[in-house]
C-alpha cells in the first residue's frame, strides 16, 4: 500500500557501503522466499515422510527460512556482524540508515529513525486494519442467514481465527507504534529511540510476522478460533504452524519493542523533564511497555509449546502424553488479558493528551491519571483465570479471580473522571480529534459496564462463549480503541504531515462508523443474551433478526473506515496546509518545525513547567 | 486569566434523572424480553442478578452521559479560531474522593451479591442428586444415566429434582451449556468436570456447546424436556438398555 | 509538502555535531539490558511454569513413567514394525533417567566458570588495560560456552521416544516430563550459543582495538548478561534435579 | 479541498474500497467449493419415498475430491457431500461400506437411531444393533435444535473384513461391499448436518478425529430438504 508522495529533492547516490545500503523491503521479501524454499527443500529431505508431524516439520522449516530471509534480506543482521568483526558504524553510515536526505526510498528501508518507523508502523496499522476488515465483512456476510450459505463452516471457521488475531495485532501497534515511535521520543525531548537499530528490527519483524499469519489463509487456514486451544488445534493443519511461527517472532518483536520504549523514556528526557512535567500520553507508553514486557513472553512459551507438540512429538497439550490443554489456556490468558490492557492504555493516554489541548485545560488530577493506568496494568496481570471461570479448570478460584477482576472497574472508572474531568468547563473545541473522543466515551461506558456482567461468576455461566462476550469486547476494542487511535491519528497529523486530515469526510465517517457500531454491537449483545453460542457458522432461527441487524450495520462501519482511509490517503498530499503547531499545544512535539528535522532538536530545548500551561502566550518556534 | 464561568448544574441533573430512569426501566425490560426462558434456580438467579447490576448500572452510566452532554451544551466553543485557554483547574480533591469512595462501593457491593451467588449455587448439593454422564464428542451431545444403563442423545430431566452433570469429551474440548438452566462447564478429554442444577419448570429447554470445537461447532446441540419424575422413570423404563 | 527529513541546520556544518558522553550511552545501554533480562526473566519463568504446572496435574499419570522402547530423536526407523508385527510386544520399563542431575549439573557448572572468566577478564582488562590477555580470557569463556552448547545437544538427543498407549500404534511421542525438559534444555543451550557469540565478538573486537583499557563497557554488558544466564542455569537445575518424582 | 472534492473523494474511496473487499471476500468465500449435489432418485414403486445411494471409501480415489484423490489421497470419504432430498418423503437409502474399522470409543453409536421401524438390513439381514467393537463408521444426521422438533438419525456401518474377489471402482480397487439400507421420513423445508461419528480420521495422538474427520467434504456433509 504506498502512499502518494512526491520526491522533495533529487534522491543523491549512496555513498559507497557496497550492499548493504542497497538493501529494502524487496531484497527482503526476495530473501525471505528465496530462504522459505531452501527451507522447504531442506526439511524434506531431513525429515522421515512416515511420520505424522511431516508436513508440520517443512511447515515449520518454511517458516523459519522465510523469517531469516526477511532479516538477512532487510539487512537485520548487518549491524551485528559489524560488531561482531570490530568494524562499526562510522558517523555517515548512521546517518545514511537514518534515512538522511533520501526521499520516499527511506520507508522502504531498514531505516531508524523514529518519524520513520513511526509512520511505518501507521502504514502497517492500515494494511493489518484492511485485511481484517475484509475477514469481518466475509463473517457479517455468512452470518445473514441461518445456513451456511456463503462460505463453508470449514472457510468461516479460518476466517473468525485470522480476524481476531490480525485484528489483536492491529490494535496492539495502532497506538503505541505509530505515536509511541514518532512523537514521543520528540515530547520527551529525546533525539530518537534509545536503540534505533532495534526499533527498525521491532518494526520489520511484524511485518514478517504479519506476513506468515496471513499467509495461513493460503496453507489451508486455521479453523480453530485466535484462541488455538490446544485439543482443537490438534486437528488443523499446516495453517497452525504458520500461526504459531507468526506469534513466536511477533511476541520477541513486541517485547524488544517494550525494552526500547521504557529505555528511552527513563533515559533519555532532557533537562527539566521531570517525571511530573512528562506528557499524560508518554506515562501511557511506559505502563503500556512495562505491562508487554512481562505479558509477551507467555504467548512465546505458549506458542513454542505447540510447535514442539506438533514437529517434534512432545506433550505439553495432549492427554495421552500427560501433557493437559489447561496448560496451554493458562499460558495463553496469563498474556491474553495484559495484551487487552497493552491495547487499551495507549489509546486512553492519548485521549488524555488531546482532551487538555482541546479544553485548553491542564490534565484534572494528572497524578490519579498516572496512578489509575499503573494500577490498572498491576491488575492486569492477576485476573487472567476470568477467562477460564467455567473451563472446569479450578472452580475454587472462581471466587478470587471474580475479585481481582470486579476490581479493574476502579482504575477504568477513573479513566472516565480524568476525561470528563478535564473537558469540565474548559472551551472545548470540537475538532476532528473531539469528535472521536466522544464516541469514545459514550462507546468505553457501554463496553465497561458489560465487563462487569461477565465479570460475576453465576452471571458468567450463562454469557460465557456467547455473542454477548463478543458485543462487550467489540465495544473495547472497535468502540473505544480504535476510536481513540483515530483521535490521536486526526490529532497528531498536521506533526506528521503539515496537513490536517480533512474534517468534513472525518466528520462524515464518525457518524456512519458510530452508528455502525450502535446496530452492530447492540443487535450482538442481544443475540448473546438469547444464547447465541459464539464461533458459530450457522445458527438457529431464534437469532435470525438480530444477526441480520447485525449485518447491516456492519456493512454502515464499513462505508465509514473506507471514507476515512480515502480521507487519510487524499489529506496526506491535498489536505488543507497546518503549519507546525496547528492546536496551539505546548507539548514538545509542536515546538519544533514541521517537517522535523532529523534529530528533532538543533538545541536541546530545556523544560521547565508542565505542557498544560494554556493561559500564557505560547512561544512557538 | 479567562475564566469560564460555572454553568447551572440543573440541566446536568435533569438529564441525569432521565437517563437514570431510561436505564433503569431497560435493565428490568430487556432481561426478560431476551433472555432465554429460565427454568432452574440457577436461570433465576442469574435473571435476578442481571437486572440487579444493570440498575446498579444505570446511574452511574448516566451521570457520565449527562457530564458529557452538559460539557457538549454549555462548554462547546463556537468561535473562530483557537479557543481562549479556560479557568486553569488541576484538581478536585473533594470530586476525586466521591468518585472513588462511589465506584468502591458499587464494587463492593457488586463484589458481595457475585461471591454470595456464587456460593449459593455451590451449596446447594442435595443428599441424593441424579447423576447424568455427559458426553461430548465431535458434534454430538450423548446422555447416559448411569443408575439405569439408558444412553440417549435427548436430556429427560425430572423436575424438582438436583441433577448432578459428570462432564467429559471424546475428543477436543467442548462446552457443555444448558441454556435454559444457566449453567455451563467444558467438556475436557481425560478429566470430568461436574455441575449441577435444580430444573423447577416444566417444558423444552436446549442445550448448547460453547467451547469452539472444530467442523460442525455450530451444528452441536441437544434438546431437553423436563418432565414430571413419573413420567421421567416411565420413560426411563421404556428406553432401550444398553449393554 | 513531503515526509522528508529538512538537512538539520546549516550552523552545525551539514552534520549535527552531538556527541553523546561514552559514560550516557554506556548507562542506557546498562539499562536496556537489565530490561530486556527482566524479560527473559518471565521467559524462563513460564518454561519452570510449565514444568511444575505438568508435574502437578500429572494427567493419566503419565507424566514420566510410559512404557516404551529407548529410541532416539533421529531414528525413526528404529522402530522396526515387522519384528513386533505393530505391537509393542515386551516392553521395557524405561525410567526416563536418561536426564540426570549430575549432566543437568555439568551444563550449569559450564555456565558459571564461564561467566567467571568473563568477570576475571573484565577486571583485568579495567585493571592492567591489556586487550591482548583479555581477547584469550573471553577466548576461554567461549570455548566453554560452546562445551556447554555441546554437552545440552547431547542431552537433548538423548531423550527416549516412548510408545504412547493409543489406538495408532505409530505414535511415538516424549512423555510431560521429557517434554518440559527438553525446552528448558534447548533454551539454556540457546542462551549458550547467544552467550559463544558475544565471547567471540568481545575476543575480536579487544584484538581490532574496538575494546581497550579505557573503552571497556561493552565487556561489562556482557559480563552482566553472562551472569545472568549462569544464575537462570542454576536455578532451573535447582528446580528440575530436586523436584523430579512425582508428588 | 473543498466540500465537493471531498465528496468525490468519499464516493470514490467507498466504491474502490468496496470493490477490493467484494472481490476479495468472494475470492476467499470461493477457496473450498460443495461437490455437486447428489439428488435423491424418485423410486418408480411406492409411492412418496426416494432412493439414495451413498458409499464410504478407506481412500479419496473414487473420484468425487479431483482426479487421483485430490489433495489428500489417503484420507477416508464419503462418496458426497452434498445430498438433496424432497421434502416430507421417506428416503430408503442405501450404503456400500467398503472400509475397514475398529472399535468405536463412544457406544453411544453403536445403536440405531431414528430409522422407520428402529433397525436396518446389514447385507439384507435386519438388525437394531450393531456390535462396538466390529464398525466402520457411522452415518449420523441431526439439524438444528431450536428450529422445532428436528431430525435424528444415527446407523452404525459394520467393519467390512474384505471379500476375495475385489471390486475395481474408478480408479481404486476395494473388496467387496458391507450393503447397509435403512430408511427414514423427512419433515419439512430445511438444511440438516450429517458426519460420521467414528475416530476414522487421522490425528496426532491417535484419537483419530483429525484429518478426514475434522475436513470439510470427507467424512461428514449437508442434507438440504427441500
Amino acid at each position: 500500500m504506498t502512499t502518494t508522495l512526491e520526491p522533495t529533492e533529487s534522491v543523491t547516490q549512496p555513498r559507497g557501503g557496497g550492499l548493504a545500503r542497497r538493501q529494502n523491503f524487496g531484497t527482503a521479501v526476495a530473501g525471505g522466499v528465496i530462504f522459505a524454499f531452501l527451507g522447504w527443500l531442506l526439511a524434506r529431505k531431513l525429515f522421515y515422510t512416515g511420520s505424522d508431524n511431516f508436513s508440520d516439520q517443512v511447515a515449520v522449516m518454511t517458516c523459519v527460512g522465510w523469517m531469516i530471509g526477511f532479516w538477512i534480506g532487510i539487512g537485520a543482521f548487518n549491524a551485528p556482524f559489524k560488531w561482531l568483526l570490530g568494524n562499526d558504524n562510522s558517523r555517515d553510515d548512521d546517518l545514511y540508515y537514518a534515512g538522511h536526505n533520501q526521499g520516499r526510498a527511506r520507508y522502504w528501508k531498514y531505516t531508524t529513525d523514529h518519524k520513520v518507523v513511526g509512520v511505518q508502523y501507521i502504514i502497517v496499522t492500515m494494511g493489518l486494519l484492511g485485511v481484517g476488515g475484509i475477514l469481518a465483512m466475509a463473517i457479517r456476510t455468512e452470518l445473514i442467514t441461518p445456513g451456511t450459505h456463503f462460505v463453508n463452516q470449514q472457510v468461516y471457521n479460518s476466517f473468525i481465527a485470522i480476524h481476531g488475531m490480525v485484528m489483536i495485532l492491529a490494535l496492539i501497534v495502532a497506538v503505541a507504534g505509530p505515536w509511541g515511535n514518532f512523537v514521543m521520543p520528540i515530547m520527551i525531548g529525546a533525539r530518537d529511540m534509545a536503540f534505533p537499530r532495534l526499533n527498525a528490527l521491532s518494526l520489520w519483524s511484524l511485518v514478517s510476522a504479519a506476513t506468515l499469519l496471513v499467509g495461513t489463509l493460503a496453507v489451508g487456514g486455521l479453523p480453530v478460533g485466535w484462541v488455538v486451544l490446544g485439543t482443537v488445534a490438534d486437528q488443523a493443519g499446516v495453517g497452525m504452524d504458520f500461526f504459531a511461527m507468526a506469534i513466536v517472532v511477533f511476541t520477541v518483536s513486541t517485547t524488544v519493542a517494550s525494552v526500547n520504549l521504557i529505555t528511552t523514556v527513563i533515559s533519555m528526557r532532557t533537562k527539566g523533564m521531570t517525571l511530573d512535567r512528562l506528557p499524560i500520553f508518554v506515562w501511557g507508553t511506559v505502563v503500556t511497555a512495562a505491562l508487554a514486557l512481562y505479558a509477551f513472553p507467555f504467548f512465546f512459551i505458549a506458542e513454542a509449546n505447540q510447535i514442539l507438540d506438533r514437529t517434534v512429538s512432545t506433550s505439553f497439550y495432549v492427554a495421552t502424553g500427560g501433557g493437559t490443554s489447561w496448560l496451554q489456556a493458562n499460558l495463553f490468558w496469563l498474556m491474553g488479558h495484559p495484551e487487552v490492557y497493552v491495547i487499551l492504555i495507549p489509546a486512553v493516554a492519548a485521549l488524555f493528551e488531546i482532551s487538555t489541548v482541546m479544553a485548553r485545560k491542564p490534565l484534572f488530577s494528572y497524578r490519579t491519571a498516572v496512578g489509575a493506568m499503573v494500577s490498572l496494568a498491576g491488575l492486569s496481570a492477576v485476573v487472567w483465570a476470568h477467562h477460564m471461570f467455567t473451563s472446569g479448570w479450578a472452580p475454587s478460584l472462581g471466587g478470587p479471580f471474580m475479585v481481582t477482576t470486579e476490581l479493574i472497574s476502579i482504575p477504568t472508572g477513573i479513566f472516565f473522571l480524568v476525561l470528563i474531568g478535564t473537558l469540565w468547563r474548559g472551551s472545548v473545541w470540537m475538532r476532528l480529534p473531539t469528535v472521536w473522543m466522544f464516541g469514545f466515551i459514550f462507546n468505553f461506558l457501554i463496553g465497561g459496564v458489560t465487563g462487569i456482567y461477565l465479570s460475576d461468576v453465576p452471571l458468567d455461566e450463562q454469557l460465557h462463549g456467547t455473542m454477548f462476550v463478543t458485543a462487550h469486547f467489540h465495544y473495547i476494542f472497535v468502540g473505544s480503541v480504535l476510536f481513540g487511535a483515530i483521535a490521536a491519528l486526526a490529532y497528531w497529523f498536521p506533526k506528521v504531515t503539515g496537513r490536517y486530515l480533512n474534517e468534513f469526510l472525518g466528520r462524515i465517517s464518525f457518524w456512519l462508523v458510530f452508528i455502525g457500531i450502535q446496530i452492530t454491537f447492540g443487535a450482538m449483545f442481544l443475540s448473546g443474551l438469547k444464547g447465541m453460542p459464539r464461533r458459530d457458522a450457522s445458527y438457529s432461527l431464534a437469532f435470525e433478526h438480530t444477526n441480520f441487524i447485525s449485518t447491516i450495520g456492519a456493512y454502515i462501519i464499513m462505508i465509514g473506515m473506507l471514507i476515512l482511509f480515502g480521507a487519510i490517503v487524499t489529506s496526506w498530499r491535498h489536505g488543507e496546509p497546518s503549519g507546525p503547531n496547528p492546536w496551539h499545544a505546548n507539548s514538545l512535539e509542536w515546538l519544533v518545525p514541521t517537517p522535523v528535522p532529523l534529530e528533532n532538536f538543533d538545541v536541546m530545548p530545556v523544560v521547565t513547567e508542565d505542557p498544560y500551561h494554556f493561559d500564557k502566550e505560547i512561544v512557538s518556534s | 486569566m479567562a475564566t469560564s464561568e460555572k454553568k447551572s448544574l440543573t440541566g446536568f441533573f435533569w438529564a441525569w434523572g432521565i437517563i437514570t430512569a431510561v436505564g433503569v426501566v431497560l435493565s428490568i425490560w430487556l432481561p426478560q424480553r431476551y433472555m432465554p426462558e429460565a427454568m432452574s434456580n440457577d436461570a433465576h438467579l442469574t435473571m435476578t442478578t442481571m437486572i440487579l447490576f444493570s440498575i446498579c448500572a444505570a446511574p452511574v452510566a448516566a451521570g457520565v452521559y449527562a457530564g458529557a452532554l452538559h460539557i457538549l451544551r454549555n462548554y462547546r466553543y463556537r468561535g473562530e479560531g483557537v479557543p481562549p485557554a479556560a479557568e486553569q483547574i488541576r484538581e478536585h480533591t473533594k470530586l476525586l474522593v466521591t468518585w472513588l469512595t462511589a465506584s468502591a462501593i458499587l464494587t463492593v457491593f457488586v463484589l458481595v451479591w457475585g461471591l454470595g451467588a456464587l456460593a449459593s449455587e455451590n451449596s446447594n448439593t442435595s443428599s441424593n442428586p441424579l447423576v447424568v454422564d455427559v458426553t461430548g464428542q465431535q458434534w454430538i451431545w450423548s446422555f447416559s444415566y448411569p443408575g439405569s444403563h439408558v444412553q440417549s442423545n435427548e436430556l429427560y430431566l425430572p423436575e424438582n429434582r438436583e441433577v448432578e452433570f459428570r462432564v467429559t469429551s471424546e475428543d477436543v474440548t467442548h462446552g457443555f451449556w444448558v441454556v435454559n438452566m444457566g449453567v455451563q462447564v467444558d467438556a475436557n478429554p481425560g478429566t470430568i468436570t461436574t455441575i449441577h442444577t435444580t430444573p423447577d419448570k416444566l417444558g423444552v429447554f436446549e442445550v448448547r456447546c460453547e467451547q469452539f470445537c472444530g467442523l460442525n461447532h455450530a451444528f452441536m446441540d441437544a434438546v431437553g424436556y423436563v418432565v414430571t419424575p413419573q413420567k421421567f422413570t416411565s420413560w426411563l423404563a421404556a428406553q432401550p438398555q444398553q449393554s | 509538502m513531503s515526509l522528508d527529513t529538512a538537512p538539520p541546520s546549516e550552523m552545525h556544518g551539514g552534520t549535527p555535531a552531538h556527541h553523546e558522553a561514552p559514560e550516557v550511552v554506556d548507562a542506557r545501554q546498562r539499562l536496556g539490558l537489565w530490561l530486556f533480562i527482566g524479560a527473559d526473566v518471565v521467559t524462563v519463568g513460564a518454561l519452570l511454569f510449565t514444568y511444575l504446572y505438568l508435574r502437578g496435574v500429572d494427567t493419566s499419570g503419565h507424566w514420566n513413567s510410559l512404557l516404551g522402547y529407548r529410541g532416539s530423536l533421529h531414528s525413526y526407523e528404529y522402530w522396526d514394525n515387522a519384528a513386533n508385527n505393530g505391537t509393542l510386544k515386551n516392553p521395557t520399563l524405561i525410567y526416563p533417567g536418561w536426564l540426570s542431575s549430575g549432566m543437568q549439573w555439568l551444563v550449569s557448572a559450564l555456565t558459571v566458570v564461564s561467566a567467571g572468566v568473563i568477570w576475571q577478564a573484565e577486571k583485568t582488562l579495567r585493571a592492567t588495560k591489556n586487550a591482548k590477555s583479555f581477547s584469550s580470557m573471553a577466548i576461554f569463556a567461549m570455548i566453554l560456552a560452546l562445551v556447554g552448547v555441546v554437552v545440552s545437544a547431547v542431552l537433548l538427543s538423548d531423550i527416549p521416544q516412548v510408545f504412547v498407549a493409543a489406538n495408532d500404534s505409530l505414535t511415538m511421542s516424549y512423555t510431560a516430563y521429557d517434554s518440559a525438559m527438553m525446552a528448558i534444555v534447548g533454551s539454556t543451550l540457546g542462551h549458550l550459543v547467544i552467550l559463544a557469540f558475544l565471547g567471540l565478538g568481545l575476543a575480536i573486537r579487544s584484538v581490532r582495538g574496538a575494546i581497550t583499557g579505557d573503552r571497556w563497557f561493552q565487556a561489562r554488558l556482557v559480563r552482566i548478561f553472562w551472569v545472568w544466564v549462569a544464575v537462570s542455569s542454576i536455578v532451573s537445575t535447582l528446580i528440575t534435579t530436586t523436584i523430579t518424582s512425582v508428588h | 479541498m473543498d466540500r465537493s472534492k471531498s465528496l468525490g473523494v468519499a464516493l470514490a474511496s467507498v466504491l474502490i474500497g468496496g470493490g477490493v473487499l467484494a472481490v476479495a471476500g468472494f475470492a476467499l468465500a470461493s477457496s473450498t467449493p460443495h461437490q455437486t449435489a447428489l439428488h435423491c432418485v424418485e423410486s418408480s414403486t411406492a409411492a412418496h419415498t426416494c432412493n439414495l445411494q451413498l458409499s464410504t471409501f478407506p481412500d479419496s480415489l473414487e473420484g468425487v475430491h479431483g482426479k487421483n484423490g485430490g489433495p489428500h489421497p489417503d484420507w477416508v470419504t464419503y462418496s458426497n457431500d452434498n445430498i438433496v432430498v424432497p421434502a416430507n418423503t421417506t428416503i430408503d437409502v442405501t450404503i456400500d461400506q467398503y472400509d475397514t474399522g475398529g472399535s468405536l470409543n463412544n457406544p453411544f453409536f453403536d445403536r440405531v437411531y431414528g430409522t422407520i421401524g428402529g433397525n436396518y438390513t446389514v447385507n439384507g439381514k435386519t438388525y437394531s444393533h450393531w456390535n462396538a467393537n466390529d464398525v466402520g463408521h457411522t452415518f449420523t444426521l441431526r439439524g438444528i435444535p431450536g428450529n422445532g422438533k428436528t431430525l435424528f438419525v444415527s446407523v452404525p456401518l459394520p467393519y467390512n473384513h474384505g471379500s476375495k474377489f475385489p471390486v475395481k471402482i474408478g480408479v481404486g480397487v476395494y473388496p467387496k461391499p458391507v450393503v447397509v439400507q435403512f430408511s427414514f421420513k423427512t419433515g419439512g423445508k430445511a438444511v440438516y448436518e450429517w458426519n460420521c461419528e467414528f475416530p476414522c480420521g487421522g490425528s496426532r495422538e491417535g484419537q483419530g478425529f483429525g484429518e478426514a474427520m475434522s475436513s470439510f467434504g470427507y467424512m461428514s456433509g449437508t442434507m438440504t430438504v427441500e
